[in-house]
C-alpha cells in the first residue's frame, strides 16, 4: 500500500554518513558481478507469462511509492542505481556516484552515455534533473524520499549535481525506485507533474510509457493484462526473456491453478500452503528466499488504560505480562503449521542482512506456559484479561493465520484475545492514529540499516519520528541515541551504539517478533529466477535451462 | 400502452434516483476518501485543500446535486485506485461482463426451458425426478465453490479448459470481445456454467411449474378435445402460454446474473465490472463502487422496461401482470 | 423431485369428486387427524421428503446440541492446539491426537467446527428468514388490505428492492455498516449485519404473495362481514387472512432458508462474513478452498458436504412442501 | 331398431385415491340416436361431465374407465389406441366446454385456432380452411366474421366467445357434439341464444348432441330425451315431455322443482332435504335412499337397476318393481332383464 511504503523510506534522508569511497568500491564490485551474470545469457525469443496477486496501480513512474507498481516499472523505466539480490547498490543509469569532495552536501552522479529512450530520445543529464525534480514535487508519491534535496543541477550532458539541505550520505539509497523519464516526452504530453487526484483527470503517463528500460510496453489493460516486449536498443545485454505477459490473479486458488494448468510460467505470490504441493508437481519448481521484511506484534505499553481491555489498568505496561507473552508464543509452531516451514523465526524485529542484526537478538527460547502463567499471576492477572488484537488479512503471508495462532497461544495463558482482522486499508490507519492496543505489523528495511527501524518504530512519535511507533513507547535517552546515529561518522562506534539501542529495545520487549518473512516464487521447470529481497524480481535476470 | 410505458419510465427514473442516493451516501459512510488518497506525510492543511477541491466540504444536498449532475453525464470522477476515469474503466470492462452474463443467460435459458418442459411433460418418469433432484445441487452449493471445483477438475486435472481470464480478445471498436477467438470461447465455458447453473435451476423449475399449470387449463383440454396432436398441444399451445411469465422472470434474472457475476469473475479472474467492483470494495475505491451500483440499477431498469415491452409483444391481452414478477 | 403419488388426485379437477378432508375424525384425536391429513400422508409416502426431512432434522439437532456433541469447542482459543493443525482424518497428529474428520490450519477439530459452524449458519439462516418473513408478511398484508397509495408505495419500494440483487445489497449494507460501526464492534456486529443484509434482500417475495392473497381474501364475504361488525382490521388480517397464506409463505420460507445459508457462505467468501474466530459453514468452506491444491482435502470436503447436505435437504423439503400444498407461486 | 349413433354400456369410471377407489360413474348405460339431442341432468358431482369426458376419451389420469363399453356407429372407441382416438376427437365427436372465457387459448387468434382445428382433421389448404372458418363464424352468428376472425379471444364478449367455441366444436363436421354446461358460465340474457345456435348448427348438420346441464329449463326446451344422473348412477331416462310431465323417480320429481312452467302448481315444487352423498360414502342399496321421501327397507339393502317402464322410459327405483318385495334371485332376474331393455 502506497502511503505505507512512503513512510518506510521517507526518514532515511537525514541519515548517517558512509565514506564515499566505500560506496564506490562496493558498487563497482557488484556491477562487475552483474555484468558477469548478464554476459552468460542466450538470445532466442522467449515469452514469460508472469502472474501475481495484484497489478501496478499506475505506470506513472513517480505517482505511487508502492512495491508492485515499482516492480513493473523497473522493466520499463530505469533508476540511477539499482539494488542487487544481496542488497548492495549497483550502477544503472548512473555509472558512478559520489559525494563531492569539495562540498559534502552535494551528490554527484555520472550518467551513462549512449542510452536511448523507447521513443528514440537520447538520455542526458537534463532528463535526469527533470525526473528528480518531478519526483520530489508533490503530488509525487516519491517526494518524501527527496525531501532533503534543495536543488538539482546539470554539469555538462552527463553529470548531475544534487544539492542537499545537509550531509546526506544515505540519499543514494533512496534512489533505487526513482525512475528517469524523458523531459521532452513529458513536456510533449503535459505530464511534467505526476498524477493529481484533485485535478480529477487522468494524466497521460498513467497508461503510456517512455523509459530507457529493457522492455517496451506494448499493451496495457489495467488489472487484466500487460504485455512488455524487449527493447532492442537497450544499453545493456539483451535479456533471455523477450516478451513478458503480466497478469494479476487475485484468487490464490485460481493463481495456483493457472500455474498447474500451464497457463502461466511464473507465479510470484505463492500461497504458503501450496508450496509443498507445487514442489512435488513435476514441471514446476519453487524458489525461496528471505524477504527484507519482519512480522511482529506490538502493543500499547505506555497508556494508563487500554481501550479494549477488560481490566482498567494497562497489562501491557507490566514487564511481566510482556515477558509472559514472549514465553507463550510458539514461533516454531507458527513456522511449522501456519507458515508450512516457510519462515525464519526470530526474536529480533529485523532481517539478518540488515546492519545491526546479531545472533543473540535473533535467538529465542522454547515456550514455557507454566512460567508464563506464573508471570501473569505475578502481574495480578491470575484470572487473565481480554483485549482486542488488530490484524490485516491481505498484506502479509498468512497474516490472519499468524494472528489466529497467537490468539490461541495467549488463550493458553489466560489472555482472552478478540481478533479483529480486516483489510490493510483499514488496519494501518489504526496504528498511525494510535487506535489499537495490540496489533500485527510487518516492517521492511529498504536502507538495510537498523536506524531506519529505530526512527519509525522506537523513537517517540513527533515530527519526522515514530510514525509507526504504535507502542507509544517514549524514552528520551533512547531518542537522543537514535538521533545521534544520524550524525556519527565512526562506523564502529555507530554500530556499537546501534547494538546498545537494540539491547534496550529487546530488554523492554517493545516488539513480540514472530519471524522474518520468506518469499517463494513458483515457476515452470527450466526457468531460473532468484527471490528478490524486496520482492521486486527483474525478468532480465530470468534464465532458461 | 404509451401511457403505461411513460409511467414505467417515470418509475425507472425514481428508482435510479433512489439508487443514486444510496450510491452517493457511500461516499459519506465508507471511510474518508482523502485518507485513502494521500500518504502519511501530507499535512492537515493539504488534506483540507484536497477536501475543498473534491467538494467534500459542501453541504450534503449540494454534493448530491452535483453528483447527480455529473452522473447524468456518466462522469463519476477518477478511480482512487487505478487513477483512471471511472466510466472509462467500467466501459472497458462492461463487454466482458455482458458477454459472460449473456452466454450464461442463454445457457441457463436454453437448458432451463428444455429440461423444464421435459420434466413437466413426463413428470412421473424417474428421469424427471432425477433431474429435479440433481438440479437442486446447483442451488445447494455456493457459486464460488462450484467455480473452484470446476477449475480443479477441468483446468488442473483434465487441462481441457482455461482456468482464468478471457483468452485472446478482439477489439470491435470499443467493444472487446472474446467470442471471436477459440481461446476466448474456451475461456468462457467454465465461468458461464458456474454463473448459469443457479439460473438454470431457477428457470427449469419455473418452466415446469408454469407448464404443469397451463397443461391443466381448460383451453388445453379443449385443444385436446379438438383432436389436436400432442405436439401441437404441448409445444404450440402449452409452451407459448408457459413462456409469458417465464420470459418476464428470466429477463429480470439477467439483472441479477450481472450482479452475481461478482463472484464468478472473482473466482475466474474474469476482467469484468464485477471483479472491478469487488476490488474497489476491498480498497474502498468509492467512485468505482458508486458507478457500479448506478450501472447495475440502470441495466436492471432497462431490462425491466424491455421485458415489459416484450410482455406486450407476446401477450395480446396487454394485461401486465406485475405479480408475475416473482423474484 | 418425485411428486407424491396422489398429488394429482381429482382434487385438481373441478369436475372430479373431492377425496380430501373426508375423514370425519372426532375433535379429540387431533393427533390422529394430523397423521391422516393430506400433508402428513404425502410426507409419509414420499421417500425424498422422508429422507431429506430426517437429514435436515439430524443436522439441525446436531447443530443445536453441538456443545454436548462436539469433541472440542472450536471457539475457545484455549482449546486449540496449533501443533495439531492439518491433521488428516483418523490419523494421529504430531502430538498423537486423533481427530475423526481431521483438523484445519488452526488445529481446530473439523467435526467440531462443522457442528458449531452449522449452528451459526442455521442461526443466520433462520433469523434472516424470520426477519424477511415478518417484514414481508406485514408489508404484504398492509399493502393488500389498505390498497391505494400505501400499496402503490410499498410495491414501488419492492421494485427498487429488486433492483439490488441480494449479494449486492449485502455488500452495500456491509460497506455502510463498516463505515458506521466502530472497529471494536465490527466483529460482533458482523453476524447481525449479515442477517439484516440477507433478510432485507428477501422480504419482497413474501410481501408479493401475501399481498396477492390478501387482495383476494379481503373481498370474501366472511371478511366483509367481520368488517361490518367492526372487527379490528389487525384481527381480521391475523385471524382470517393470514392462515390462508401460510402455505405459500411456508414454502418460500423453507427455500429461503436454504438460500440464506448459501448466501451466508457466499458473503464470507467475499470476505464480509462472520469473523474467522467463530467460523460458520461458509467461513469454513472459504477457508478450506485455499487448501484444495495443497492436499488437505478434508478441510474443504467435510464442511462442503455438510453444507450441501443441509441446503439440499432443506431445498428438497421446500420442493415437496410446494407440491404438497400446490400453491400458486414460483 | 336402427343402430344408435352412440351407445354407452355399463360405463364405469374410477378414480383411485389414497382412501380407496372412487366410482365416479357406476354402470351407466344409454344410447344417442342419429340427430337426437340427449339431455343429461344431475347435481354437480353426479358424473355428468365425466360421462362426457369418458366418451371423448379425455378422463384425466389417474381416473380411468374401469368397465363397460362405448360404441360409436358400431365401432368400439373406449379401447382405441390414443392416436386413433385423437382423430375421432373433433372430427367425429365435437365438444363444447362450460366456460368460453377459458376454453380459448388467449395467445392465439380465433382464426389460428379454428384453422388449426380444421386442417388437423380435413385435408385443406390454409386459404380454404380460412374461408371455411369465416363461414362457420358467420353461421354461429359472429357479425363481420371476415374482419373479426383475426381478433384475439379477449376481444369477444362471453356470448360471442361461446359462439366461437361452438364453431370450433363443429369445425370438422362431427356426428356427435358433447356440450358440457354450455351456458352456465354465461349471462342469462345470452344463454337462450347460445342454446339456439347450438341447436341449429347441429340440426342443420344432423349431428347428435349430448347436452350436459343441471338446468332442467334448458333440457325442457332443447332435448328430445333426458337422462338423470345421481351419484354416478342413472336414476331415470326417457322422453323429455314424459319425464317432465310425470317424473317417476323420486329424485327426478325433486329435480322438477327447477323448471318453472305454468302447468305446475306450487305443491309440485318439491324440495329434497339433504345433499348427494360423497362418492366414497354412497349408502348400500339405492344411492338416493337417505333422502328419498318414499324409501322402504329394500331400498337400503338392494341397489335398484333400471326398470323398463315402456315407451323408452326407464327408472332405477324399487317403487316400480312389480315383484314388490322380492328375493335376491328375482332382482338378479330384473337386472338381466333390464339390461337388454
Amino acid at each position: 500500500m502506497a502511503g505505507f511504503d512512503n513512510r518506510e523510506i521517507s526518514m532515511s534522508v537525514a541519515s548517517h554518513f558512509f565514506a564515499p569511497t566505500r560506496l564506490r568500491t562496493a558498487s563497482l564490485m557488484a556491477g562487475a558481478a552483474l555484468a558477469l551474470v548478464l554476459s552468460s545469457v542466450s538470445v532466442d525469443a522467449e515469452t514469460l507469462r508472469w502472474a501475481r496477486v495484484g497489478d501496478a496501480l499506475t505506470l506513472d513512474p513517480h505517482a505511487q511509492n508502492e512495491g508492485p507498481t515499482h516492480t513493473l516499472n523497473h522493466h520499463i523505466y530505469e533508476t540511477l542505481v539499482g539494488r542487487a539480490i544481496d542488497g548492495s547498490l549497483v550502477p544503472r543509469l548512473a555509472t558512478d556516484w559520489y559525494i563531492d569532495e569539495a562540498d559534502d552536501t552535494v551528490w554527484v552522479f555520472e550518467i551513462r552515455q549512449g542510452v536511448t529512450f523507447h521513443e528514440g530520445q537520447q538520455l542526458t543529464a537534463e532528463d535526469v534533473a527533470f525526473s528528480l525534480d518531478r519526483a520530489r514535487t508533490t503530488p509525487s508519491g516519491m517526494a518524501a524520499l527527496h525531501a532533503a534535496v534543495q536543488e538539482v543541477t546539470t554539469d555538462g550532458d552527463y553529470t548531475v549535481r544534487v544539492r542537499m539541505a545537509g550531509p546526506a550520505p544515505l540519499y543514494v539509497q533512496n534512489l533505487t525506485n526513482t525512475f528517469i523519464m524523458s523531459r521532452e516526452w513529458a513536456e510533449q504530453n503535459a505530464v511534467e507533474t505526476s498524477q493529481n487526484f484533485a485535478a480529477g483527470e487522468e494524466n497521460y503517463a498513467v497508461r503510456n510509457t517512455n523509459g530507457t528500460g529493457p522492455y517496451r510496453m506494448v499493451e496495457r489493460d489495467p488489472e487484466v493484462r500487460t504485455v512488455l516486449r524487449v527493447f532492442e536498443d537497450h544499453w545493456d545485454d539483451a535479456p533471455e526473456v523477450t516478451e513478458i505477459i503480466y497478469t494479476p490473479i487475485t484468487e490464490a486458488a485460481t493463481r495456483v491453478a493457472a500455474l498447474l494448468s500451464g497457463e502461466v510460467d511464473l507465479v510470484q505470490d505463492v500461497p504458503v500452503q501450496d508450496i509443498a504441493r507445487l514442489e512435488q508437481t513435476d514441471g514446476v519448481r519453487v524458489v525461496r528466499g528471505p524477504e527484507n521484511r519482519n512480522i511482529f506484534f506490538s502493543y500499547d505499553m505506555t497508556s494508563e488504560q487500554l481501550a479494549s481491555a477488560s481490566v482498567d489498568d494497562n497489562p501491557f505496561a507490566k514487564p511481566e505480562v510482556r515477558e509472559a507473552m514472549a514465553l507463550a508464543i510458539d514461533r516454531d509452531a507458527i513456522r511449522q503449521v501456519v507458515m508450512r516451514g516457510e519462515s525464519q523465526p526470530s526474536a529480533a524485529p529485523l532481517p539478518p542482512f540488515v546492519n545491526g542484526w546479531t545472533e543473540e537478538m535473533h535467538a529465542y527460547g522454547a515456550p514455557d506456559q507454566d512460567r508464563a502463567r506464573a508471570l501473569m499471576a505475578e502481574a495480578g492477572y491470575e484470572s487473565g484479561f481480554s483485549v482486542d488484537l488488530h490484524c490485516p488479512n491481505d498484506r502479509y503471508l498468512n497474516d490472519e493465520g499468524i494472528c489466529l495462532a497467537l490468539v490461541g497461544m495467549l488463550g493458553q495463558i489466560g489472555m482472552d484475545v478478540n481478533l479483529v482482522s480486516q483489510s490493510r486499508t483499514l488496519h494501518f490507519p489504526l496504528i498511525e492514529n494510535w487506535e489499537t492496543d495490540f496489533y500485527l505489523l510487518g516492517w521492511g528495511v529498504p536502507t538495510f540499516d537498523s536506524q531506519y527501524v529505530f526512527d519509525f518504530l522506537v523513537h517517540s512519535r513527533g515530527g519526522a519520528y515514530g510514525a509507526f511507533n504504535g507502542s507509544r513507547y517514549s524514552n528520551p535517552e533512547l531518542d537522543a541515541k537514535i538521533e545521534a546515529l544520524a550524525t556519527m561518522t565512526d562506523l564502529d562506534a555507530r554500530d556499537a551504539l546501534i547494538a546498545e539501542i537494540w539491547d534496550e529495545v529487546m530488554e523492554e520487549r517493545i516488539f513480540l517478533n514472530v519471524h522474518n518473512q520468506v518469499l517463494a516464487y513458483a515457476m515452470r521447470d527450466g526457468i531460473n529466477l532468484a527471490v528478490h529481497p524486496e520482492n521486486q524480481p527483474r525478468m532480465t535476470e530470468v534464465s532458461f535451462d | 400502452m404509451l401511457a403505461y410505458i411513460l409511467r414505467r419510465i417515470l418509475q425507472s427514473v425514481i428508482v435510479m434516483l433512489v439508487v443514486a442516493l444510496v450510491a452517493f451516501s457511500l461516499f459519506r459512510f465508507v471511510g474518508d476518501p482523502v485518507s485513502t488518497l494521500v500518504g502519511q506525510e501530507v499535512t492537515i492543511a493539504e488534506r483540507e485543500t484536497l477536501r475543498d477541491q473534491l467538494g467534500l466540504n459542501d453541504p450534503f444536498p449540494m454534493q448530491f446535486a452535483s453528483f447527480i449532475a455529473r452522473a447524468a453525464q456518466a462522469d463519476f470522477g477518477i478511480s482512487y485506485r487505478l487513477q483512471q476515469p471511472v466510466m472509462e474503466l467500467i466501459l472497458a470492462r462492461l463487454p466482458a461482463t455482458l458477454e459472460l452474463a449473456l452466454v450464461s443467460g442463454l445457457f441457463a435459458f436454453f437448458f432451463g426451458v428444455t429440461l423444464g418442459v421435459y420434466t413437466a411433460l413426463n413428470r412421473r418418469g424417474w428421469t424427471s425426478s432425477a433431474i429435479m433432484t440433481v438440479s437442486l445441487i446447483g442451488v445447494s452449493l455456493p457459486t464460488f465453490l462450484i467455480g473452484v471445483l470446476l477449475i480443479w477438475v477441468f483446468a488442473v486435472e483434465l487441462q481441457w479448459l482455461p482456468s482464468f481470464g478471457r483468452g485472446e480478445v478482439v477489439d470491435l471498436g470499443w467493444w472487446r470481445t472474446g467470442l471471436l477467438t477459440p481461446s476466448g470461447r474456451a475461456s468462457l465455458v467454465l465461468p458461464a456454467i458456474t454463473l448459469g447453473l443457479y439460473q438454470l435451476t431457477l428457470i427449469m423449475r419455473l418452466v415446469r411449474a408454469e407448464m404443469l399449470e397451463v397443461l391443466r387449463a381448460d383451453y388445453i383440454k379443449f385443444a385436446r378435445a379438438r383432436g389436436l396432436s400432442n405436439r401441437a398441444v404441448h409445444f404450440s399451445h402449452a409452451l407459448k402460454n408457459t413462456m409469458v411469465p417465464v420470459i418476464t422472470i428470466t429477463g429480470l434474472q439477467l439483472g441479477s446474473i450481472i450482479a452475481f457475476s461478482i463472484i464468478t469473475e472473482t473466482v475466474f479472474q474474469w476482467p469484468g465490472v464485477g471483479a472491478l467492483f469487488i476490488n474497489s470494495v476491498r480498497t474502498v475505491d468509492v467512485p468505482v463502487m458508486a458507478a457500479y451500483l448506478m450501472l447495475i440499477a440502470l441495466i436492471f431498469v432497462v431490462i425491466n422496461l424491455i421485458v415489459d415491452l416484450l410482455y406486450f409483444a407476446i401477450d395480446p391481452r396487454l394485461r401486465i401482470d406485475r405479480s408475475a414478477v416473482r423474484h | 423431485m418425485p411428486r407424491p403419488g396422489h398429488s394429482d388426485a381429482p382434487s385438481d379437477q373441478a369436475t372430479a369428486p373431492q377425496p380430501s378432508g373426508t375423514t370425519q375424525a372426532r375433535p379429540q384425536d387431533t393427533l390422529r387427524r394430523a397423521w391422516d391429513s393430506d400433508l402428513a400422508y404425502s410426507f409419509r409416502t414420499s421417500p425424498v421428503a422422508l429422507v431429506s426431512g430426517v437429514v435436515a432434522l439430524l443436522i439441525i439437532l446436531a447443530a443445536v446440541l453441538a456443545p454436548w456433541l462436539a469433541p472440542q469447542n472450536p471457539y475457545s482459543t484455549r482449546d486449540l492446539i496449533l501443533m495439531d493443525g492439518f491433521t488428516a482424518p483418523m490419523q494421529p497428529s504430531l502430538l498423537g491426537n486423533v481427530y475423526l474428520l481431521g483438523t484445519d490450519d488452526q488445529g481446530r477439530d473439523v467435526l467440531s467446527a462443522i457442528l458449531y459452524g452449522a449452528r451459526i449458519s442455521l442461526f443466520v439462516g433462520f433469523s434472516a428468514v424470520l426477519f424477511a418473513m415478518v417484514l414481508g408478511i406485514t408489508l404484504g398484508l398492509v399493502a393488500g388490505y389498505r390498497g391505494g397509495w400505501v400499496d402503490g408505495l410499498l410495491m414501488r419500494i419492492a421494485d427498487v428492492q429488486l433492483t439490488f440483487p441480494s449479494i449486492l445489497l449485502a455488500l452495500l449494507i456491509f460497506g455502510i455498516a463498516r463505515g458506521m460501526i466502530p472497529p471494536a464492534y465490527r466483529e460482533t456486529m458482523a453476524i447481525w449485519v449479515l442477517i439484516v443484509a440477507i433478510g432485507l434482500s428477501d422480504w419482497v417475495q413474501y410481501a408479493r404473495v401475501v399481498r396477492g392473497a390478501t387482495m383476494v381474501e379481503k373481498n370474501k364475504e366472511y371478511v366483509q362481514a367481520a368488517r361490518v361488525i367492526g372487527v379490528h382490521p389487525a384481527r381480521i388480517l391475523t385471524r382470517h387472512i393470514l392462515p390462508n397464506v401460510m402455505g405459500p409463505v411456508l414454502v418460500i420460507g423453507t427455500i429461503g432458508l436454504a438460500l440464506a445459508i448459501i448466501a451466508e457462505a457466499t458473503l464470507s467468501f467475499l470476505g464480509v462474513g462472520v469473523p474467522p474466530t467463530t467460523p460458520s459453514l461458509g467461513t469454513l468452506i472459504r477457508n478450506g478452498q485455499s487448501y484444495l491444491f495443497s492436499g488437505e482435502w478434508w478441510i474443504l470436503a467435510f464442511p462442503a458436504a455438510a453444507l450441501l447436505a443441509l441446503a439440499l435437504s432443506v431445498n428438497l423439503l421446500g420442493d415437496w412442501l410446494r407440491d404438497a400444498l400446490n400453491p400458486r407461486l414460483r | 331398431m336402427t343402430e344408435p349413433l352412440l351407445s354407452v354400456r355399463d360405463l364405469v369410471v374410477e378414480f383411485p385415491t389414497r382412501r380407496g377407489t372412487l366410482r365416479a360413474l357406476d354402470r351407466v348405460s344409454f344410447d344417442i340416436e342419429e340427430g337426437e339431442v340427449l339431455g343429461m341432468v344431475g347435481e354437480s358431482g353426479a358424473g355428468k361431465s365425466i360421462t362426457g369426458a369418458a366418451i371423448i376419451g379425455l378422463i384425466e389420469p389417474p381416473g380411468r374407465i374401469a368397465g363397460g363399453e362405448i360404441w360409436l356407429r358400431g365401432e368400439r372407441i373406449d379401447t382405441l389406441p390414443p392416436e386413433r382416438m385423437r382423430r375421432i376427437r373433433g372430427k367425429r365427436i365435437g365438444m363444447v366446454f362450460q366456460d368460453p372465457l377459458t376454453s380459448l387459448n388467449p395467445l392465439f387468434t380465433v382464426a389460428e385456432q379454428i384453422i388449426e382445428t380444421i386442417r388437423t382433421h380435413l385435408d385443406m389448404g390454409e386459404r380454404e380452411a380460412r374461408e371455411r372458418a369465416i363461414a362457420l363464424l358467420d353461421q354461429v352468428g359472429i357479425p363481420a366474421a371476415r374482419r373479426r376472425i383475426d381478433d384475439y379471444p379477449h376481444h369477444f364478449s362471453g356470448g360471442m366467445r361461446q359462439r366461437v367455441v361452438i364453431a370450433l366444436a363443429l369445425a370438422a363436421e362431427p356426428e356427435l357434439v358433447i356440450a358440457d354446461e354450455p351456458t352456465t358460465a354465461l349471462d342469462v340474457s345470452v344463454q337462450a341464444q347460445i342454446i339456439d345456435v347450438l341447436k341449429e348448427m347441429c340440426a342443420s348438420r344432423g349431428a347428435s348432441v349430448l347436452l350436459i346441464t343441471h338446468d332442467m329449463g334448458v333440457i325442457a326446451e332443447t332435448a328430445d330425451r333426458v337422462a338423470v344422473l345421481y351419484a354416478g348412477r342413472m336414476a331415470e331416462i326417457g322422453h323429455v315431455q314424459g319425464v317432465i310431465q310425470n317424473a317417476e323417480h323420486p329424485y327426478t320429481r325433486g329435480l322438477m322443482g327447477s323448471i318453472p312452467t305454468l302447468t305446475q302448481s306450487a305443491d309440485r315444487l318439491v324440495q329434497i332435504p339433504g345433499a348427494m352423498p360423497r362418492l366414497n360414502a354412497i349408502p348400500d342399496g339405492c344411492a338416493f335412499n337417505p333422502r328419498c321421501p318414499q324409501v322402504f327397507n329394500r331400498c337400503r339393502v338392494e341397489r335398484p337397476e333400471l326398470l323398463d317402464r315402456g315407451n323408452g322410459r326407464r327408472v332405477a327405483c324399487w317403487l316400480y318393481d312389480e315383484a314388490g318385495v322380492s328375493g335376491p334371485g328375482e332382482t338378479a332376474g330384473e337386472r338381466t332383464g333390464s339390461q337388454d331393455g
